[in-house]
């Protein structure tokens, strides 16, 4: 017997785990990647990516209330504020002189 | 679980806070302390303190950090 | 003692951060390093008074439709409020005088200060 | 008036509502700033003074603000040692009445910071008086840190070159200490969930482990230490009280220090009363710092050319002689200890006065620079000389009476070391006091222009003058006042 | 589902426990803010979860004022590293 | 030398401290002092005596009211303080033609567009979420220290972006000190509404038909104290940037 | 136009955050969204305001699954270059001229092309978009200007 509370577990855990795998794919770009523009591919990307399908999970989880909203307010605050960041970040790099990383010298120039 | 969590928490603690003290870069280790304060935000609201987690949030993680961040721009970054 | 100490692991994560606190406010001469010492002792200090208000498995005490026995204690929260409010006080303050001190001094490194004294 | 309930939330309030409101008097104009200020402490010295005529009436009483009865709210309590907030109202309002023109004549600061210097003198003040009237172990860090913070930044104010760096020193062990303050009192409460006063004595009479009791002992002695400046955390004295503007300078030396001591002896009396910890070890400590501090205190400061600067020194070893006077607790000792709190007070502001009117005319502060200025600031010299004479402990002075019980109390404990070590403590301090004295009546001036200079302004004279008089003549008084709260420190709490 | 929202959290601390590295090991102050500000992201995530392992939907709170103070963090610390100030002046 | 003199400091401040909190009743049980004291009361009778489901709120606004006079006090005191510390001649009124005097220092950059115009949209939102948060301290986790601490961080993020100009507006100079101070004014207020109404200071009726009225007073409490604080953070920021 | 619009999205957050319909409750959000609403849109968004007309908002609908779409493809992608033991990448700056009226649409644009696989937006000029690429390839999207000319569908005309 499936019941409805069986489906949303499962596409919880589904998502979840996604989510979760997106996340531990962003730590290992923050930490394997050459040079910091790099790791900020890794980070906007795989963050948002993470934050919003484990958020979404969550939503799926809590069932429709009103703090379903908070939760994809939450996702939408992750949605506009982690590209924000990335290039807030990437421009301050950036200005400050940062040469990015290239790969026929293996080294930043 | 609850208590592994805890004690991966605490353990989080102390790394951040060692971290503060190995920074030389004031910048990096006042944003590091952020993380602490952040950390901290969460074993408060793991603790069933949610009040005292949120302004952890609000001023340990946000105002205590900008001040710092003032401070140094206005003084130097570099730790001698 | 070691069985007393794991059990009070909560305890003793505290006494540890504010040891690493007082580290750094003795061996680090920069002046803004020294606030950061004295803020992660002051968070330790927090943490520790907000355990000692924790029950296990215990619930926020906010009471409500989904709430449910048994509550952390409330007072140690209210006090740890109090606390932080102090603490982003002196740091504001200590941050002031210290930008300050870089204007009249050119320098915030304690070494050099008392150099110049 | 007198059975009006509501004066003991009153005389905390008002100094703090009125330092809230100081930059919104001052908007139009700066000068109103001091006639506030001034406006502020006489109400509170009014409430003071009808708290302390009830107080002798009819002993203790305390106060509940938002009526929930004590374990459960906060309670505001008036005994005997919270009259002390008489002194605290009297030096206040003289220093105000004495920044009036004072900081205006500081040439560093800028004018537009000068009602934010009334704001933190009245925030000190209130800080002050809600510490020494709360019956609270939480309350009374909350008034701590007002009052630390507050001094911390009048110590800054002056802008000279190394006043921030002093301030920042003060700053950062202050903070630790209230740190320690702040554990303590969470420590206090984990073992007895309670944090009234009297509450937590009686029940940490029945608290089973006596270790987190001792430690909580320990680290709010040496947190309140550090405010106190006893010997080895004394190092932030010196600085921050030479370089502050001398109106803080006499607030500081006379009145902050002395939060410390208050602090201990309320602590004590907790512990005292709970009678669950030997106190003997503790108190012998204490007896040795304050020795050590006392001859500490006074050996440096017989080198000191500053006079500011060699007041601060004194002031060290002055804090030595009351937490010995605390620390041999027999019963004279404390009383004389006690007692001395107050005494010291009027001696120290009145020297700190004096020497403030000396700067304000010539702008020199060291004894050479001012040798001689006697001659033309004679009224201010006197005030000096009367200070001089009374700390060193003369009869009939405010000091000798202080002294006397101390050095009795040392007998009484059967430990005449320390009665020979005060007595050798006031020889150094009656050198230095000479020493000050000779340079002013004796030796011919360095500085030919200061026999030139006027008598200080009125609004600088009157304290310093008033000050003075009163060392000479209300020495005895707190001594029969305190006699039944010294009493009640050896007893238990509450009854 | 208890044990597998704690599993999901215990796995995100370890997580944002090896970004503590590349914050702490920099190269570059942008590295450790970088670092610092994934920390972050993870961390709001966890108090969704713990705010639904409590079943108290007021907890959902703090995890927005960390999501917004953690942007504001981020921006101020790229701008000082930016321009060395902070105030930005448009006129 | 000085590293073994750290050492042994670190180590008499470690050792004793362990040996006191190893000794403290035993973490997480109901039965330590802590809770069956004064906070079971708070627990068991918080709700309706305080007027307050958040029994934190209550015990900070009501039970213990006074120490949060004192907390805003402390505040307060921070940003006298830091005034005080701060102003420096330079910026005497006479010197009005700020600018000029620092024309060598070239003006900063202005901030990328992208994030200025994301705080811009963003700022409305955590405007509203900040009120939220002050006016619902006693039933939700937050509260009027909380709220003003996010519009502080609202008002630094607008003058990063926009510039210390058009943010000043937000704080005209007249209504300045009574929003630094609105604080402990509002506490002196509520106090003695309460001592009229009670005849204790600070005192909140607990009478059934005066509820309303308490509610009232506890909002009132709550945004004094949020626009207090967000105008303290606001004020020591402008400050210590301009200095 | 524009406050009536920030008022309504403002107003909707509130409902969000308190999760009630009492009275009290919606009575103090209107009030508030109200304040706040005229705030935004006299002294916050003076000149570019974000409002959208209701064609531009219904495609802003349609185009946030389409983002949505290559967020989650980015992401993959990142994973496929983290997880190769090689890493294969070759980062190039590359500037793009993209010409919008709009701040609007700028911002969306520079967060598209953060959020779309290999690249990131580095620094905005007023025409120039410089963007960083973790190999030249995955460039070709921009540099044929089929992006900005969704961006421009949605909120240009």
């Amino acid at each position: 017997m499936i019941s409805t509370a069986d489906i949303r577990d499962a596409t919880t855990v589904v998502l979840a785990a996604f989510g979760a795998l997106f996340f531990l794919v962003g730590t290992i770009g923050l930490l394997r990647l050459p040079d910091f523009y790099a790791r900020t591919h890794a980070a906007t990307k795989c963050d948002t990516v993470g934050a919003g399908s484990l958020l979404i999970a969550l939503a799926v989880f809590n069932g429709l209330d009103a703090s379903t909203g908070k939760i994809i307010a939450l996702a939408g605050l992750v949605l506009l504020s982690s590209p924000t960041t990335g290039h807030a970040l990437a421009r301050a790099a950036h200005r400050t002189g940062l040469a990015p990383w290239h790969a026929e010298k293996g080294r930043t120039p | 679980m609850s208590v592994t969590f805890d004690i991966l928490l605490l353990l989080f603690l102390i790394t951040t806070a060692l971290a503060v003290a190995r920074a030389k870069d004031l910048l990096a280790a006042a944003i590091i302390f952020s993380s602490y304060s952040l950390v901290m935000c969460l074993l408060w609201q793991h603790r069933g303190a949610p009040d005292v987690a949120m302004t952890e949030a609000a001023v340990g993680a946000g105002i205590t950090t900008v001040l710092f961040l003032v401070a140094i721009a206005r003084t130097t970054r570099r730790e001698k | 003692m070691l069985q007393a100490l794991w059990d009070n692991l909560d305890y003793v994560a505290p006494v540890v951060l504010f040891c690493i606190g007082l580290y750094i406010i003795i061996a680090k001469n920069n002046l803004i390093k020294k606030f950061l010492g004295l803020n992660i002792m002051e968070t330790a200090v927090f943490s520790f008074i907000i355990a000692l208000g924790v029950v296990d498995g215990g619930d926020a005490p906010i009471m409500g439709a989904d709430a449910r026995a048994p509550f952390a204690s409330p007072v140690p929260q209210a006090l740890v409020l109090t606390g932080i409010v102090v603490a982003v006080s002196t740091t504001a303050l200590a941050l002031s005088l210290i930008i300050r001190i870089y204007r009249q001094c050119g320098t915030i490194e304690a070494d050099e200060l008392r150099e110049m004294e | 008036m007198l059975a009006w309930p509501h004066w003991l939330v009153v005389v905390v309030l008002v100094p703090l509502l009125g330092a809230v409101l100081t930059p919104v008097v001052s908007l139009r104009s700066r000068h109103v700033a001091p006639w506030w200020a001034l406006g502020v402490m006489s109400v509170t010295s009014t409430a003071a003074l009808f708290l302390i005529l009830r107080v002798a009436a009819e002993g203790p009483f305390s106060y509940l603000p938002g009526g929930w009865v004590p374990p459960y709210g906060i309670e505001l309590r008036f005994d005997e040692f919270s009259a002390s907030i008489s002194v605290i109202c009297l030096i206040g309002w003289l220093a105000v009445l004495y920044s009036l023109r004072y900081v205006e004549w500081l040439r560093e600061v800028p004018k537009q910071r000068i009602p934010y210097y009334y704001s933190l003198l009245l925030l000190n003040l209130g800080g002050m008086i809600g510490f020494v009237i709360t019956g609270d172990l939480f309350n009374m860090f909350v008034f701590l840190e007002i009052l630390s913070l507050s001094a911390y930044a009048l110590v800054a104010f002056s802008g000279e070159h190394i006043a921030e760096m002093a301030a920042f020193k003060y700053l950062l062990m202050g903070a630790i200490s209230s740190l320690l303050v702040l554990f303590s009192v969470g420590i206090l409460f984990g073992v007895t969930g309670s944090l009234n006063m009297a509450d937590v004595a009686t029940r940490l009479a029945s608290a089973e482990p006596v270790a987190p009791a001792a430690l909580a002992l320990g680290m709010l002695t040496v947190g309140l230490m550090v405010k106190a400046a006893l010997f080895p955390v004394h190092i932030w004295l010196p600085d921050a009280h030479a370089i502050a503007p001398s109106p803080i300078s006499a607030v500081l030396s006379g009145l902050v220090v002395k939060i410390g001591i208050i602090g201990m002896i309320r602590v004590y009396q907790i512990y005292n009363s709970a009678n669950m910890i030997d106190l003997h070890m503790l108190n012998q400590t204490l007896v040795w710092l304050g020795a050590i501090s006392i001859v500490m205190g006074a050996f440096f400061a017989i080198f000191q050319d500053d006079i500011k600067l060699m007041l601060a020194y004194s002031t060290i070893s002055n804090i030595g002689y009351i937490v010995m006077g605390l620390g041999l607790s027999t019963n004279s000792s404390i009383i004389g200890g006690s007692a001395h709190v107050f005494n010291h007070a009027l001696i120290k502001a009145t020297l700190f006065f004096a020497a403030g009117g000396l700067i304000y005319r010539t702008g020199y502060r060291t004894l050479t620079d001012l040798r001689g200025i006697g001659r033309s600031m004679p009224l201010t010299c006197i005030a000096i000389s009367i200070g001089a004479i009374s700390i060193v402990g003369i009869p009939p002075t405010a000091g000798f009476f202080c002294k006397w019980y101390i050095a009795l109390g040392a007998f009484e404990a059967d430990q005449p070391f320390f009665g020979f070590a005060l007595i050798f403590g006031a020889l150094f301090i009656f050198i230095y006091y000479i020493r000050m004295v000779n340079a002013f009546y004796f030796q011919a001036p360095t500085r030919p222009e200061i026999l030139e200079v006027e008598e200080a302004p009125a609004s600088i004279l009157f304290p310093t003058l008033l000050l003075a008089v009163l060392c000479l003549t209300v020495g005895p008084i707190p001594l029969t006042f305190i006699k039944p709260a010294a009493e009640l420190l050896l007893a238990p709490l509450g009854g | 589902m208890q044990s597998f929202f704690w599993g999901v959290g215990i796995f995100l601390l370890v997580n944002a426990f090896a970004c503590l590295w590349r914050a702490s090991a920099g190269p570059t102050v942008v590295d450790c803010i970088l670092a610092v500000n994934i920390i972050g992201t993870k961390t709001l995530v966890v108090l969704v979860l713990l705010a639904l392992v409590f079943g108290r939907a007021m907890l959902l709170d703090i995890a927005l004022v960390y999501g917004l103070l953690n942007f504001v963090i981020t921006v101020t610390a790229g701008r000082l590293l930016e321009t060395g100030r902070l105030a930005g002046d448009q006129s | 030398m000085k590293k073994a003199f750290v050492a042994a400091l670190l180590i008499i401040t470690a050792i004793p401290l362990l040996i006191g909190v190893a000794a403290l009743p035993p973490h997480g049980e109901t039965t330590a002092p802590v809770h069956t004291h004064i906070s079971a009361r708070y627990l068991m009778r918080g709700a309706e005596e305080a007027g307050a489901d958040n029994i934190v709120t209550g015990v900070l606004l009501n039970y213990r009211g006074l120490d949060t006079a004192g907390e805003v006090t402390v505040i307060f005191t921070a940003l006298v303080a830091g005034l005080a510390v701060l102003i420096t001649r330079r910026k005497e009124p006479g010197a009005k033609a700020d600018s000029a005097a620092r024309g060598d220092v070239p003006a900063p950059p202005p901030v990328s567009p992208v994030v200025s115009f994301v705080v811009q949209l963003l700022a409305p939102f955590i405007a509203l979420f900040a009120v939220y948060v002050i006016l619902n301290g006693h039933v939700t986790p937050g509260g009027g220290f909380q709220g003003g601490a996010i519009l502080g961080a609202l008002f630094i993020a607008l003058t990063i972006v926009l510039g210390e100009g058009r943010t000043r507006s937000l704080m005209p100079r007249l209504a300045l000190p009574w929003m630094q101070g609105a604080a402990l004014i509002s506490f002196v207020v509520v106090g003695v509404l309460g001592a009229g109404l009670t005849g204790y200071f600070l005192g909140f009726p607990a009478e059934a038909s005066l509820h309303l009225v308490r509610e009232l007073m506890m909002l009132v409490l709550e945004a004094g104290i949020g626009l207090g604080g967000a105008a303290i953070f606001a004020t020591l920021f402008l400050q210590m940037e301009a200095e | 136009m524009k406050t009536t619009q920030a008022t309504t999205v403002l107003f909707a957050f509130w409902l969000v955050l308190t999760g009630s319909l009492g009275p009290l409750d919606l009575a103090l959000g209107v009030v508030l969204s109200l304040v706040l609403g005229v705030w935004a849109a006299r002294f916050l968004w003076p000149q570019d305001a974000p409002a959208l007309s209701p064609r531009q908002a219904v495609r802003l609908l349609l185009y946030i699954p389409r983002l949505l779409a290559s967020v989650l493809m980015a992401a993959l992608q990142v994973a496929e270059v983290v997880l190769d033991p090689q890493m294969p990448i070759d980062p190039v700056i590359i500037g793009h001229r993209a010409s919008f009226s709009r701040a609007v649409s700028r911002v969306a644009f520079a967060n598209s092309i953060t959020l779309t696989p290999g690249t990131l937006t580095v620094d905005v000029d007023a025409e120039t978009f410089y963007i960083h690429c973790l190999a030249e390839r995955f460039a070709t999207d921009i540099a044929t200007g089929d992006l900005e000319r969704r961006i421009s569908h949605v909120f240009e005309e």
